[in-house]
């Protein structure tokens, strides 16, 4: 049963940058623009959310700029495709390599300034990103060390999915933003604002992004900053909006499954011990355990285009700059 | 939301519209237009397919902007940037192609944009319904679009504009996608607006639906505003005429040949476009080799249907297509034209069929053509030489066969089309509006060019919209009218009024030149 | 061919790492303090220097890209420290006979100008794993390897590690995970907070981070870390680490060149004996007396009297030390050495060890 | 209500379609668009306290020092335009295919299955052709499943391809620790070197790729210019409608082009995993990225193959200069990443002047506006 229970405390903890990178993309598809520079901004977020908490003791601080550094990130892309109409998948890809760059650049410059060791984060400012104990609900066998001792980001995490699902779905800025990303045309002749709405919400997903970013140098490092951190967790958090199937709901769940893939391969082991009958999953290559996320969104996102519903898909106009002269 | 609150008199003028003009690249859509919109008035736009008449109304939705003139509302000069700006104006349009999120709730289409407050509430649907009650109308509010026929659609669409407290109200061929009943209930709830003191404005090709509907109308023709009129002092034939263009003052040179073979034969057609509306009704008919046979009808009429249908594009719900005595039902667009049968549609766009925009007129010869030398390569020396020859024999005006077709004013665009069609040497050529927006001097070159196909025994189905050209060039006229044939004229005899009549659904029992059709 | 002297302010030096030396810890800092010691043991100049950092050692084509922006540069010899540089130094060696290719940790080299460099870290393990050993309370310590069994390397450390700490916890047992790659911060603390979760309160390492102690520290617990000293880095929770001084191979590597001598350079093993593996200073977070303890293993290693693949294990009384006959059995009950039985060669040390010793559980 | 519309004023810009830009002219924008990309990349430089004109100075002559250095741009170059030439087809047909990286990658594993495994009884030549075969199958098959499935089912091409790369990738790690893992690498995980007999040839001391990038950029050219196919692909991509009304079998188009386009990633992938660039080896470096750099390459050169010669030898060039330039002035070797990024977002940017244009309205004109003076135009 700890096995269990472990394992799911550590799948919530590798899944809650994926929530993060996953709930700021399914924003910004939602507005109609697939920005596959995830990675980039996630890179952003790390390295300006590390640098001020490292500077500046605040977690409140540091995750404003890993916000404020998501947001900048996603300026760039959103007054490229919204205002000049470039090609989203080359500006994203762009946004990656860019973002990448940024990170690792200046990591390394905060790597040559903290001299005699690595840059790493103070006992003052590690111990808020400490593991709460949830009052009474930690107490709950089993389910209160997987589900309600965790650190104050993962909660954070489901807060704004949570929010995120709501806004979307009750709000009326929501209704708003489904209909720009799903026509925009009829969003514009109904008298909305497109490109004001395009911006709010890809640089409200930028900046989502970039606090996921943060996540990964604030605590995936253990308080000490590394280069190339993100390694990847944005292209999975791609992968995971279709697996979410835009639902940002939906994505707290599936953030879940998609972290136990990562950590299944250091944890199979502990399966078999256990559980006998289970002794083939250690016996599964490393290599399909990383794979499997990407695995299941393509069989997800083929079943659903058989399916062909119109609900859970991709937004129709996702993909497609506008522009209100083109007919 | 109440419509009529603001309203002031009747006949008060809501919206003047003075010298406007509106270009896409080098296309003038508008030029230096004025107009006037009433209160308490029905104004119907008039006008042939690519007229201006969305654009112009699109000005005033804030969709577009003007490149030039002044719009007045209620007499003060507006500068309307965009939808938003038109909606706090009173101003509403229902868009000939809806604007509607497909994967939204009727409900959430009609609030989009209007509603007030933070949060969606439930009572929006009881809103939407309210509102439609109010004009009599009735929708499921919680339906979503794409679940909805086309008419309910447009419900959505009228309590969108209803809904944002409109008294200035634009609709743009509302009346193409309904049955009559629905047109009649339409047409109830305009009326009740315009006694509200509303002002509205309809576009529609469909002359009865005008004279009985408007209470004024405008007709533009390329792009300019060509005449005002009452309708209770006009009719069918004036408008036809005033839509389609000037009385025909040169002659257009008719050689009698002698008929031959009948070389397409179609039995009852039906044929239903994707969203299950009828397009073409029971419509039967023959074409012989060496004749002209024109098809008359007001735009929508089933002639976009009928050509696709010939050309394989369009599947047949009932009927026949016999080309000889071979049926062409089940053969691929390729084997069609390897039977000879030659298209050359010219739609609202010009491109998007049959031509491919970015490539050059040498690429455009070959589109039909290409497959045809057995090597891998394309037989691009030939289709230069055609395209030479083309160019030529047409009068195309371009700086050499390396230009893309894109670059090409209309006009040359369609020679080219046409061009190409007749270079194959078809045994039947279906040409569509071949003259549309052309000026006289090629129309010309058109007309000869026919005359030389028939004349080389080839069946031409001449689709085309002034009737005073049809009379004198063709050699039978058939006409259409809501997809139905509503008879087959002998063109040597038959008179601009007996046209239009049929073309606004009087029906005859002429079927001039045609054996008796079996029954199947 | 390349036993030409060459000036010592002439010299050009390349070394292509796999890291970043700035990360103040782990792998490629501690190759890079070794290089730094080469070049003021030697007083070479900065830009005698030519450093390739972040070459990834799974794309040989960056990896060709980066040697060969050495010699372009002119170096006269290039040290790879990753083991997947080892194909592409061993082509470039072939092509290039002026310049000296010296790659560490491979099995490769010809007897010209392309050498391999390794050495004995078993040693130090053996040493580390007793202050492991003597600290466990739960008598489960865990092990975050980078490579699994086949991999002689991490394994033959891995058994020295569990031997040292047999010798003085006969209780207690190994748990090992493997990430299957040498760096990654994740993967790297991922399998160590999985090791915790199964009680262990010392994690041991075999990779390139400082994940798995900073993940220890986090959990209050304690570690060994590798490469370099990592007390700095996790002072709550770091024993002690096996240590590499690089720099004691790089200047005599250069210096032979220096000197002409490179011909007769060959391959290089260096243990404890030469100074070239050691552990780090034991931190305050070892139990009291360990530091005697491994101070007489230490010797015992370097006078030759202990061998740790050998049929003997130290036995330890208070803090008395002594060498006793015993069998070296792999945790399936086979025997590799008999008891008393003399020490496995250096190529089976190198490249033959398959086996984990008896203590060592898979996890 | 209508007071507050009263108010509203005259926009002072609008943006307008423009009517076409001549070859010339996206020339000479796009030369101003990299000039500003430079000198801002120049500033961030300085910001740094190095002499911008050195750094580029340092960048340039990295490329071409001496004759080694050209052969390693040439190996950079080469890899990263053969995945370009291969997405050229599918995006003419405005199928967005960003899976060139898992093409490329699967192209180089079923090439290694023949390295690896066939018989050795098989000589030099014929096994390179195998080779190539099979490497044009691997890409090919990994290209036409997501177009089996947007023909079919109207699937998501971007998104399935981009899945499909990761996919190819972790295929190379399971083989790489499992089945075709090399026993001999002393429990290392690695893929066994290829036997020598199925290294690829060399021609002026570099790989002979270089001359099947060449033949491939030439292929292209005549392919989409001249041959039935390009031809249909050319149509297709314009106006479906069009190309239905010609008889073609769109579906068909796609699939084959689809096919082509992977094939020749796969090429690709099998002359850089038997090439001396990887030490004639199969690991999961293999595409570094090739795949997805090549769709920035090719959108840059406006899909056209002679183009995107030019566009990767600048990219290749950015990347050796600058790994040159980072050991010469202790950098990061991530500033290449941002110079690239910052080059690439102001040439994206500059992209929209060669379709839109601001119409400005001039004071005067708005008060005056005059329905003949269409706006007082002044770019
Ligand atoms: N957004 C646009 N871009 C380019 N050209 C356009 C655009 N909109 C309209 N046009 C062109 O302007 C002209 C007028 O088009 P418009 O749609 O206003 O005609 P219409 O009178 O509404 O025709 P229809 O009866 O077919 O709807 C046509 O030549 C059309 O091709
Ligand atoms: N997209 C374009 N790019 C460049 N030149 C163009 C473009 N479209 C049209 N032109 C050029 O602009 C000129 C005017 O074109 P337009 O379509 O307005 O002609 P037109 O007066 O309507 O002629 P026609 O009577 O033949 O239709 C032509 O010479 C044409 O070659
Ligand atoms: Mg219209
Ligand atoms: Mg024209």
């Amino acid at each position: 049963m700890n096995t269990i229970v472990n394992f799911l405390f550590a799948a919530i903890k590798a899944g809650t940058p994926l929530l993060f990178g996953t709930t700021g993309e399914i924003i910004t598809e939602k507005a109609g623009n697939l920005n596959l520079g995830v990675e980039g901004l996630m890179y952003m977020g790390a390295f300006v959310g590390f640098l001020v908490g490292f500077y500046t003791e605040s977690l409140l601080l540091s995750l404003l700029a890993a916000f404020g550094a998501g947001v900048l990130g996603s300026l760039i892309y959103a007054f490229l495709t919204v205002t000049l109409k470039a090609n989203q998948n080359v500006t994203g890809l762009t946004l990656t390599i860019f973002g990448t760059g940024f990170a690792n650049f200046f990591g390394e410059m905060l790597i040559a300034a903290t001299k005699g060791g690595a840059p790493k984060l103070s006992a003052k400012f590690s111990a808020k990103l400490a593991e709460i104990q949830i009052p009474l609900l930690s107490d709950i066998p089993y389910l209160g060390r997987a589900l309600f001792s965790h650190n104050i980001l993962v909660y954070l995490a489901i807060i704004i999915a949570i929010l995120s699902w709501a806004y979307i779905k009750f709000t009326r800025a929501g209704l708003y933003l489904r209909a720009t990303g799903e026509n925009p045309a009829a969003a514009d002749a109904s008298g909305l604002n497109v490109t004001l709405i395009k911006y709010v919400n890809i640089l409200l997903g930028g900046g989502i992004c970039g606090i996921g970013g943060a996540y990964i140098s604030l605590l995936n490092g253990n308080g000490v900053w590394n280069n190339g951190c993100v390694n990847g967790q944005g292209w999975i958090a791609v992968a995971l909006v279709i697996f979410a199937s835009w639902s940002p709901a939906k994505a707290i769940l599936g953030s879940l499954v998609f972290g136990a893939f990562t950590i299944f391969q250091v944890r199979a082991g502990d399966f078999a011990a256990e559980f006998p009958a289970l002794s083939f999953l250690s016996s599964i290559p490393n290599a399909i355990y990383v794979m499997l996320p990407f695995l299941v969104t393509a069989v997800v996102l083929i079943i659903t285009s058989i399916t062909r519903k119109r609900e859970g898909a991709q937004p129709a106009s996702c993909g497609v700059n506008y522009y209100r002269e083109e007919r | 939301m109440d419509t009529v609150t603001n309203v002031s008199a009747r006949g008060e003028i809501a919206i003047e519209l003075r010298g406007i003009t509106k270009a896409f690249g080098s296309v003038i859509a508008n030029n230096n237009i004025d107009l006037i919109i009433r209160r308490g008035e029905i104004l119907a736009l008039l006008g042939e397919n690519g007229s201006g008449k969305t654009t112009l109304m699109n000005m005033l939705s804030g969709i577009y902007h003007p490149d030039s003139g002044r719009i007045y509302v209620n007499g003060n000069e507006v500068f309307i940037r965009s939808p938003q700006d038109a909606t706090r104006l009173g101003i509403g349009m229902i868009h000939q192609h809806f604007k509607l999120v497909d994967v939204l709730t009727a409900a959430d289409n009609i609030i989009l944009g209007a509603g007030k407050g933070f949060l969606l509430r439930r009572n929006r649907f009881e809103e939407a319904r309210k509102v439609a009650e109010r004009y009599g109308m009735y929708i499921d509010p919680e339906k979503k679009i794409y679940e909805m026929s086309v008419s309910e659609k447009q419900t959505v669409e009228i309590l969108k504009v209803l809904y944002r407290g409109a008294n200035i109200l634009i609709l743009d061929e509302p009346t193409a996608v309904l049955t009559p009943q629905e047109t009649q209930r339409l047409f109830e709830i305009l009326r009740r607006m315009r006694d509200d003191g509303c002002a509205i404005v309809i576009i529609t090709h469909k002359l009865n639906e005008v004279l009985e509907i408007s209470d004024r109308v405008t007709i533009l023709r390329r792009g300019e505003s060509v005449a005002t009129v009452k309708t209770s002092e006009t009719n069918a034939a004036k408008l036809t005429e005033y839509m389609v263009g000037r009385p025909v003052t040169l002659k257009i040179e008719r050689p009698d040949t002698k008929p031959t073979e009948r070389l397409l034969n179609v039995y009852h057609l039906t044929v239903e476009d994707e969203d299950g509306v009828t397009r073409l009704d029971d419509v039967s008919f023959s074409l012989r080799g060496g004749e002209i046979l024109g098809v008359a009808g007001v735009a929508g009429s089933g002639q976009k249907e009928l050509c696709e249908t010939i050309a394989g594009l369009h599947p047949i719900k009932k009927g026949a297509i016999l080309y000889k005595k071979e049926n062409i039902e089940g053969k691929t667009p390729r084997e069609i034209i390897k039977l000879g049968i030659s298209m050359s549609f010219i739609p609202e766009d010009r491109l998007g069929m049959g031509l491919a925009a970015s490539l050059d007129i040498a690429d455009n010869m070959m589109l039909k053509s290409y497959r045809d030398p057995k090597s891998p390569f394309t037989p691009r020396k030939a289709a230069e030489e055609m395209a030479k020859e083309v160019i030529k024999k047409l009068d195309i005006v371009t700086s050499g066969i390396n230009q893309p077709v894109r670059m090409l004013s209309g006009g040359n665009v369609q020679k080219v089309l046409l061009g190409r069609e007749i270079h194959v040497n078809p045994s039947v050529l279906i040409t569509a509006y071949p003259v549309r927006g052309l000026d006289i001097g090629s129309s010309y070159v058109i007309y000869d060019a026919l005359n030389e196909q028939k004349k080389r025994g080839v069946g031409v189905l001449y689709i085309g919209e002034d009737l005073d050209v049809m009379l004198e060039l063709c050699d039978r006229i058939m006409v259409l009218c809501h997809g139905k044939v509503t008879g087959i004229l002998n063109a040597r005899t038959a008179t601009k009024e007996q046209i239009g009549l049929l073309m606004a659904g009087a029906t005859t029992n002429e079927r001039y030149g045609e054996e008796v059709v079996p029954n199947e | 061919c390349s036993d030409s002297s060459i000036s010592a302010d002439e010299i050009k030096i390349g070394v292509i790492h796999i890291g970043d030396p700035g990360a103040g810890a782990g792998y490629t800092y501690a190759h890079d303090q070794g290089i730094i010691a080469m070049q003021q043991n030697l007083g070479l100049k900065d830009s005698q220097i030519i450093r390739k950092n972040n070459v990834p050692d799974d794309d040989a084509a960056a990896t060709k890209t980066a040697i060969e922006e050495c010699i372009e540069a002119g170096c006269k010899i290039i040290f790879g420290t990753s083991w997947g540089y080892m194909e592409t130094m061993a082509a470039l060696a072939e092509q290039y006979p002026d310049v000296i290719f010296s790659h560490c940790s491979g099995y490769m080299s010809n007897d010209k100008n392309f050498n391999n460099y390794f050495g004995r870290i078993y040693q130090a393990r053996y040493l580390a794993g007793i202050a492991a050993g003597l600290k466990t309370k739960t008598n489960k310590i865990g092990y975050v390897a980078a490579m699994g069994i086949d991999n002689a390397e991490v394994t033959g450390g891995l058994d020295a590690f569990a031997k040292g700490i047999a010798a003085v916890n006969p209780d207690a047992v190994v748990y090992v995970k493997v990430t299957n790659t040498w760096f990654s911060v994740d993967l790297e603390s991922q399998a160590a907070e999985a090791l915790l979760d199964l009680g262990c309160d010392v994690i041991a390492q075999h990779c390139d981070t400082t994940a798995p102690q900073l993940a220890a520290e986090k959990r209050g617990v304690w570690g060994c870390g590798y490469n370099s000293d990592m007390t700095k880095d996790a002072p709550k929770a770091h024993l002690t680490a096996p240590i590499w001084n690089w720099g004691v191979y790089y200047t005599s590597a250069v210096e032979a060149v220096l000197n002409g001598k490179w011909q007769s350079f060959g391959n290089y093993f260096g243990g404890l004996k030469e100074g070239f593996i050691d552990i780090s200073p034991l931190s305050d977070n070892c139990e009291p007396g360990t530091k005697e303890i491994i101070d007489q293993v230490r010797q015992l290693i370097i006078d030759g009297k202990f061998e740790v693949f050998d049929g003997k294990q130290i036995k330890v009384d208070g803090t008395n030390v002594t060498v006793v006959d015993e069998a070296l059995v792999d945790n399936k009950g086979n025997v590799i050495v008999e008891a008393g039985g003399s020490c496995l060669d250096d190529k089976t040390i190198a490249f033959g060890i398959n086996w984990y010793y008896k203590n060592i559980i898979e996890a | 209500m209508n007071k507050a519309a009263t108010g509203t004023h005259m926009p002072r810009f609008h943006i307008v379609k423009r009517v076409e830009m001549t070859r010339g002219e996206i020339f000479i924008l796009n030369l101003y668009a990299v000039l500003i990309a430079i000198v801002a990349g120049g500033i961030l430089i300085a910001c740094m306290g190095i002499n911008p004109v050195s750094f580029y100075g340092t960048v340039i002559v990295g490329c071409f020092r001496s004759a080694l250095s050209v052969k390693s741009l040439i190996r950079i170059v080469i890899p990263l335009l053969i995945a370009s030439i291969a997405v050229i087809p599918a995006f003419r047909m405005k199928f967005w295919n960003i899976g060139g990286e898992g093409q490329f990658i699967m192209g180089a594993v079923f090439a290694s299955y023949v390295a690896l495994f066939f018989p050795e009884g098989i000589p030099h030549l014929p096994l390179m052709l195998l080779m190539a075969i099979a490497g044009i199958i691997g890409g090919g098959i990994w290209a036409l499943i997501p177009a089996f499935f947007k023909c079919k089912f109207g699937t998501n091409e971007t998104l399935l391809t981009l899945m499909l790369n990761y996919i190819a990738l972790y295929i190379i790690q399971y083989l790489r620790d499992g089945p075709w893992r090399d026993p001999a690498a002393g429990g290392f995980p690695k893929i066994a070197k290829f036997p020598e007999r199925a290294w690829l040839d060399q021609l002026f001391g570099v790989d002979i790729s270089w001359i099947v990038a060449v033949l491939l950029v030439i292929f292209m050219t005549i392919y989409l210019k001249r041959t039935k196919h390009g031809y249909e692909i050319a149509v297709v991509g314009d106006s479906v409608n069009t190309a239905r009304y010609a008889g073609m079998n769109v579906n068909a188009v796609i699939m084959r082009t689809m096919f082509l386009s992977g094939a020749i990633a796969g090429l690709g992938g099998m002359l850089q995993v038997s090439g001396e660039a990887t030490t004639h080896t199969l690991s999961m470096g293999i595409a570094g990225g090739v795949g997805f750099t090549a769709i920035i390459v090719v959108w840059l050169a406006n899909l056209s193959p002679i183009t995107t010669v030019a566009v990767a030898t600048l990219i290749g060039m950015l990347d050796k200069g600058c790994g040159v330039a980072e050991s010469t002035y202790g950098l990061s070797s991530a500033v290449s990443d941002i110079l690239q990024g910052i080059i690439l977002f102001t040439v994206l940017g500059a992209m929209f002047f060669t379709n839109y244009k601001i119409v400005f309205r001039s004071k005067q004109s708005i008060k005056s506006h005059t329905a003949a003076a269409p706006g007082g135009e002044n770019k």
